[in-house]
């Protein structure tokens, strides 16, 4: 069924809100030192570190988010409506209340970091892995919430037939439940997977801003912007280059279902 | 009873794989489920092999006790079981955690086919096997062998959404078989399925049970799917149990109205006497139901076969033992014509010349006629 | 002063006998300081009023001034920061009108007994300061040079407030920020003075746009900062003298 | 169908990621100056400008990014690609380049607002309409990326069916697309209004600090956390409050339905 | 030809409310459409008020041709168009935009009964009106009448999913003549419904035809629906057309094989000679048919109803003109027991003394007995 034209009229206005900008932003590319701003080792460096510990973090979405939206999309309306709300607490803060928040847990200093930096003398911040953690707690309620939309609206009865065949729960749920899911499961990945690349306020107060261990490229963008005197191109041309190579990836990630389910 | 006498025989279609013969296990099942309008309650005991139809009008509760069985649908109270009574294990049971339903070696082919959308006829049939076990190779070998019984060969590599209604039925069919469950449980399975392929498939799913020795629960509307498979008919009405028989039985002398007409028989409902069956003021005759006979003077119903029953060009007249009806449907098949009427009789004129009965033509619908049943079997109201 | 927002981002004021609203950009370390200069200024001043002051990164402010906001007062923390807007022609001269230096911040106690600047090389001491690009890590650099030693932070902020909340947490064990910060954090913080300091001396401007709606506003704004009031107030919050 | 122990105990271990830093959190809050710093009228004037603006912009999302969905999940899977790659270009900018790329199109030196700003004297920065604008551009591609899954999974079976009954399309978008939808709206919805009340980035950049106009929770936050001198205690009070405003509002949303759909 | 002969008659439980009586619209189409083994062709015309049966196997392409009059599926090729030739409308051709599904008045009641799970059942069933324009008060109103005419009245503010399946298809058939489509398409709108409900609400829908003068097309697998609702029906066979008669010629004198196997007759493959069929060198009586009387000396397919044929106890006795089959099923219904054959003939065995037969009881699934055709109807094997 086609949409009618109207409805196409106010999706490319959407579309122009959320593109135009970019094209904006290309007016002010310095195209010259553009060549120079990417392929400095720092900048290689920042978006190797980025790729990484974005996929990193996705990964640690997909483990414990699949199942938490799954126990949600299961769950009676009550005990949903609690663990939703729960979900949605990163979600609403500012990333840099998050970060303050995971300090205050993790850090050398927090509730839980305390005792262990004590013992042991590690900590998370600072570290690669505290990047992950950061990126891990902001990007997560995405790929939450995402999910649980569509393991609602997919429903139960595939699963009652896989189980009825003799597959058990793990069968069920490798073999159909996630196949059936899978447009909204990319769906979420792909939301975690970005809002992990461009992740900064949490990351920056967490786990600080150290060339080659925690500065992302989100945080050489804003290093570079902040920069005193220096002009915003090179952070300009940083942005140029975190988008594209998040589009890339984006694009290869794309296992889109070609027809609708059902 | 194990297997159905009609169910014997023909080995020799048999899968070429597939392992040895497997025999089903017995069941045995207090079921109370609660529903919208009433209670859904049956006890159903089925030796291993055996083979129950559950008959019964639309929302009567057939789906309702197979997803209690298959342990899709909660039980409310009651208990199933599953084998004998040495080896007895309880699926389900007031105060326990039921089995879950990949535990059970129960396959419920349900009512819709609800393919798996994102695997391929192969895939989907070869679900089972590998849920249970066998290895890649021979789940692929056997559901292949299983298209080929349902006749979809040609599709084996094909997405579900690329098939038709009753092409999609036969995947599920076929799928639910080939995972090789101990009990089967069959919601209208034919339904989707041509006048031709019905009876093939239908053979052909017999001499498997009968090959496997599975115990079978078969929910249908058509009696002949009963006949063909089924040692036992359950007759239900509005959740309860109204009638349990042969299908020899059913066929030849059903004792419920939904039975009757299932049948094919005529009913219409009356007061026993010495004689018959007394209806508008008119004694038609009629003898009780050996099996289950009224008592005289209650309310009770008279059962006719169509051919049994008399047209008349004229409406009630008591010397003829005939009563009016209104016709409500004219139906023919295998060049048979039967007119059905609001009365609850139908009439076979395929022998009567429709001349004489309605002047010309046949017997229009909406027209009023007279029946006259020759000879009316009588059964109690309130069978079990 | 606090319902005079309206007129500063809105339309010019209409009518002649309503206050001039002064509006003011101001680097993110000067708040506090800046907004005791801004009472003391309306109170000396009746004739003007002055909308809450908006701070933030100097080059977030530096942006949005190029981009066309109405602003008449610009307070930046380091002379470098102004020089966008010198080349865009928004600003043509400017003045300093405090400085800062940079001071070791340890917390209270000073448990790991930190000293001079080369204690801060010392192993399992663990520095945060700021980055290269922004004014105090341009700062720490200069001294970094000047006395020939390799700071290895493990981590380089990008405003000092983070390095003064890490220190402050107890989340690094030594940073280097300005004193300004060491005597607002009050007793969250302990400062080590060290003299290489003296090397990099941070130097606050301020300026009026050329085409200011209220430059003349902003002129006596910038007068009155210079002014020993001003000053006095600055001194207090521990900057330096320009 | 119930979900495998271990997959609720990976599921309780992904709620305790997402809540015990908030837990964390309230260790820090100063609970005795709390009141104060909760009920003074700024805060209260930043939390209504917030709430204003992040309603407005969940709005807009809705009525530019719903069409947008649909005709992404209608679209030839080829073009599907190309558009949600261009949906995606926000999500992945650091908020803060977003904030850029606004200014340089609708900033008054902005290719678009440059020509606007001169005609009419009108402009968006600095203004609450900015703020709108901001946070509609960073939070649509939640609403579009979610519901585009949605839309693929639910298929388009019941929407023959209407249009054979005579609904006309509008008819059968609001009458049986939006009601099938409804979960993975409302998941899209919650996604987008929570990231527009958490927005700070393109707004701080875009929009200003200006306090009653511009200034957000996430701006009044930065700027209180910020302040030198200025303990945290306020932007940790800020964050609580800002928490429990978008939690009872996310709450309230909760048209969630009972049942799965089918 | 307008109306059925038999659906004539009986407005007196028309509506109460509802309109007027509206006239169908005439439609003509050349349908083309790609599957996935096959293009689906077929030629149709139906005059205003008139109603069309397709029958044939599973995947023989009645749904598909549905869709297509429907709108949800494209031609490739061919060429709708609603009306007469004066207001005709050209609802899709080559190189026009096809008229969207909701300007076409053709409502589609499709195989899966696919009700709108966010509106209980008055909702869905006042879908049709409320999109058509009526008002809120009327829509419902009509929808619970609606409802109440399939005898959902009790469930009329419940959602579907608590429904059987049978209640489902049900609400499904009201939505659909509810919306008071000019052309209404039903997809085997009575699979799932239930042996006494059937008649009751195809006698029902009948008399809607009639009184609305509603065009019709109807797909399904069992003849006595066509026979019941349908003027005309087209046979299809692998998606070409291979026969087209009415309800009665398809009964009594079917011409497919598929037609005759729908019919209940057996049909069984042969040369014509002048006596009759030769099948594996035996002489089997028969006559040509009338209507496609075949060359002599060409295959040809031998039509016979099981009534004239008899069950011999041996194999192949070519005096006794019988051929030798195996027995794939064996039926009752109404008192009759059918034996089919693996070589397609059936034999009614009802008055037969079955121990006569097998020895022993019915005759068994697989066993080998000779099928005698006293007298078969001879139809040429490439009917159009
Ligand atoms: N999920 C449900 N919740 C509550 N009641 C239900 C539910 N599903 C069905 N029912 C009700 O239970 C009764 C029995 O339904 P069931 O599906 O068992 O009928 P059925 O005998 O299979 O009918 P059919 O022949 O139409 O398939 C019906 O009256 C129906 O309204
Ligand atoms: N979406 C599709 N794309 C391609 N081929 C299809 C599609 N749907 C069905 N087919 C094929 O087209 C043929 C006709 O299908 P159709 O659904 O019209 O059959 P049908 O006559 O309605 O059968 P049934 O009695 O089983 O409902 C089938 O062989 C099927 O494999
Ligand atoms: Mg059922
Ligand atoms: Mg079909």
């Amino acid at each position: 069924m086609s949409t009618p034209v109207w409805l196409r009229g106010i999706a490319v206005a959407g579309l122009a809100v959320l593109v135009l900008p970019l094209a904006g932003m290309l007016t002010r590319v310095r195209w010259s030192t553009l060549g120079e701003d990417l392929l400095s080792p720092t900048t290689l460096q920042a978006l190797w570190l980025s790729l990484l510990t974005a996929a990193c973090s996705t990964l640690a979405c997909l483990v414990l988010g699949f199942p938490l939206a799954l126990v949600i999309a299961r769950a009676s309306a009550r005990l949903a409506a609690v663990l939703r709300a729960a979900v949605m607490v990163p979600l609403v803060l500012p990333p840099m209340v998050g970060g303050l928040a995971l300090l205050s847990l993790l850090g050398r200093s927090g509730v839980v970091g305390r005792p262990i930096f004590e013992a042991t003398g590690l900590s998370l911040p600072y570290t690669t892995a505290g990047v992950v953690v950061a990126q891990t707690f902001v990007a997560m309620p995405f790929l939450v919430i995402t999910l649980e939309g569509v393991l609602r609206t997919s429903g139960q009865g595939h699963e009652w037939v896989a189980a009825s065949l003799g597959a058990n729960r793990w069968r069920v749920l490798t073999r159909v439940t996630l196949p059936l899911v899978a447009p909204g499961l990319v769906a979420g990945t792909v939301l975690a997977f970005a809002r992990a690349m461009g992740e900064f306020g949490a990351t920056a107060l967490f786990a600080g801003n150290s060339q080659g261990i925690t500065r992302t490229m989100p945080l050489a963008i804003y290093t570079a912007y902040n920069g005193v005197g220096v002009s915003q191109d090179s952070a300009l041309a940083l942005s140029l280059l975190l988008l594209i190579s998040a589009i890339v990836i984006v694009a290869g990630l794309r296992s889109w279902r070609e027809e609708a389910v059902r | 009873m194990s297997t159905g006498a009609r169910g014997t025989g023909a080995t020799d279609e048999g899968p070429r794989s597939g392992g040895t013969t497997h025999r089903g296990s017995g069941l045995s099942a207090q079921i109370e489920v609660e529903r919208t309008a009433f209670t859904v309650r049956a006890d159903l005991t089925l030796a291993p092999g055996q083979r129950l139809a559950l008959l019964g009008a639309n929302g009567a509760g057939k789906s309702t006790i197979l997803g209690a069985l298959a342990g899709t649908v909660p039980l409310s109270a009651g208990r199933i079981s599953l084998g004998e009574a040495a080896t007895e294990r309880v699926l389900d049971a007031p105060g326990r955690r039921s089995v879950p339903a990949h535990r059970r070696a129960i396959t419920l082919l349900e009512q819709r086919p609800l393919l798996f959308p994102h695997l391929d006829l192969v895939g989907n049939v070869a679900f089972g096997p590998r849920s249970r076990g066998s290895g890649r190779r021979a789940s692929r070998d056997l559901a292949l062998e299983w298209l080929e019984r349902v006749d979809l060969t040609d599709h084996a590599r094909q997405r579900p959404y690329r098939l038709s209604g009753g092409q999609q039925q036969r995947v599920a069919l076929a799928r639910a078989f080939a995972a090789g469950p101990s009990v089967i449980l069959l919601d209208e399975p034919f339904a989707a399925l041509d006048a031709e392929t019905v009876p093939r498939v239908r053979g052909m799913l017999d001499r498997e049970l009968t090959r496997t020795g599975t115990t079978a629960v078969l929910v249908t509307h058509q009696l002949s799917d009963a006949w063909d498979l089924a040692d036992t008919c359950l007759v239900l009405e509005a959740g309860r149990v109204r009638e349990q028989a042969s299908p020899e039985h059913l066929v030849t002398a059903p004792r419920s109205r939904f039975g009757a007409r299932l049948a094919g028989f005529g009913a219409i409902e009356g007061e026993t006497s010495a004689q018959g069956l007394r209806v508008e003021g008119v004694l038609l005759p009629g003898r009780p139901d050996p099996g289950s006979p009224p008592r005289r003077g209650v309310r009770a119903l008279g059962i006719a076969s169509p051919t049994d029953v008399e047209l008349l060009p004229g409406t009630a007249d008591a010397s003829l033992a005939s009563v009016p009806g209104r016709v409500i449907g004219v139906r023919a098949s295998a060049g048979r014509v039967l007119v059905e009427a609001d009365n609850g009789l139908i009439a076979d004129v395929t022998t009567q010349r429709a001349t004489e009965v309605a002047g010309q033509g046949l017997p229009v619908v909406g027209s009023r006629l007279g029946f006259a049943p020759r000879s009316l079997r009588l059964v109690g109201l309130d069978v079990p | 002063s606090g319902g005079s927002s309206e007129g500063s981002k809105g339309s010019d004021a209409g009518t002649e006998d309503v206050k001039q609203t002064i509006t003011i950009f101001a680097a993110a370390s000067l708040q506090g300081p800046l907004d005791d200069v801004a009472k003391a200024f309306t109170t000396a001043h009746p004739e003007y009023d002055i909308a809450p002051i908006d701070y933030d990164g100097s080059q977030a402010l530096a942006t949005q001034a190029i981009d066309g906001a109405d602003v008449d007062v610009l307070a930046f923390a380091s002379e470098a920061s102004l020089d966008p807007l010198t080349k865009a022609g928004i600003t043509d001269s400017s003045e300093i009108f405090a400085t800062n230096t940079l001071e070791i911040a340890v917390a209270p106690g000073n448990p790991k007994k930190i000293t001079s600047f080369d204690d801060l090389t010392a192993t399992g001491t663990s520095l945060v300061t700021c980055a290269s690009e922004v004014p105090c890590g341009q700062a720490t650099d200069t001294v970094e040079k000047a006395t020939g030693t390799t700071l290895k932070p493990v981590s380089e902020e990008t405003n000092v407030t983070s390095v003064v909340n890490r220190v402050s947490q107890g989340e690094a064990d030594a940073g280097l920020v300005y004193t300004t910060d060491i005597k607002a954090a009050g007793d969250k913080l302990e400062g080590v003075e060290f003299p290489e300091s003296k090397q990099a001396v941070n130097k606050y401007p301020v300026a009026v746009p050329t085409k200011a709606k209220h430059a003349e506003g902003g002129k006596v704004f910038e007068k009155f900062l210079l002014s020993d009031d001003g000053q006095k107030v600055l001194h207090d919050a521990g900057f330096g003298a320009p």
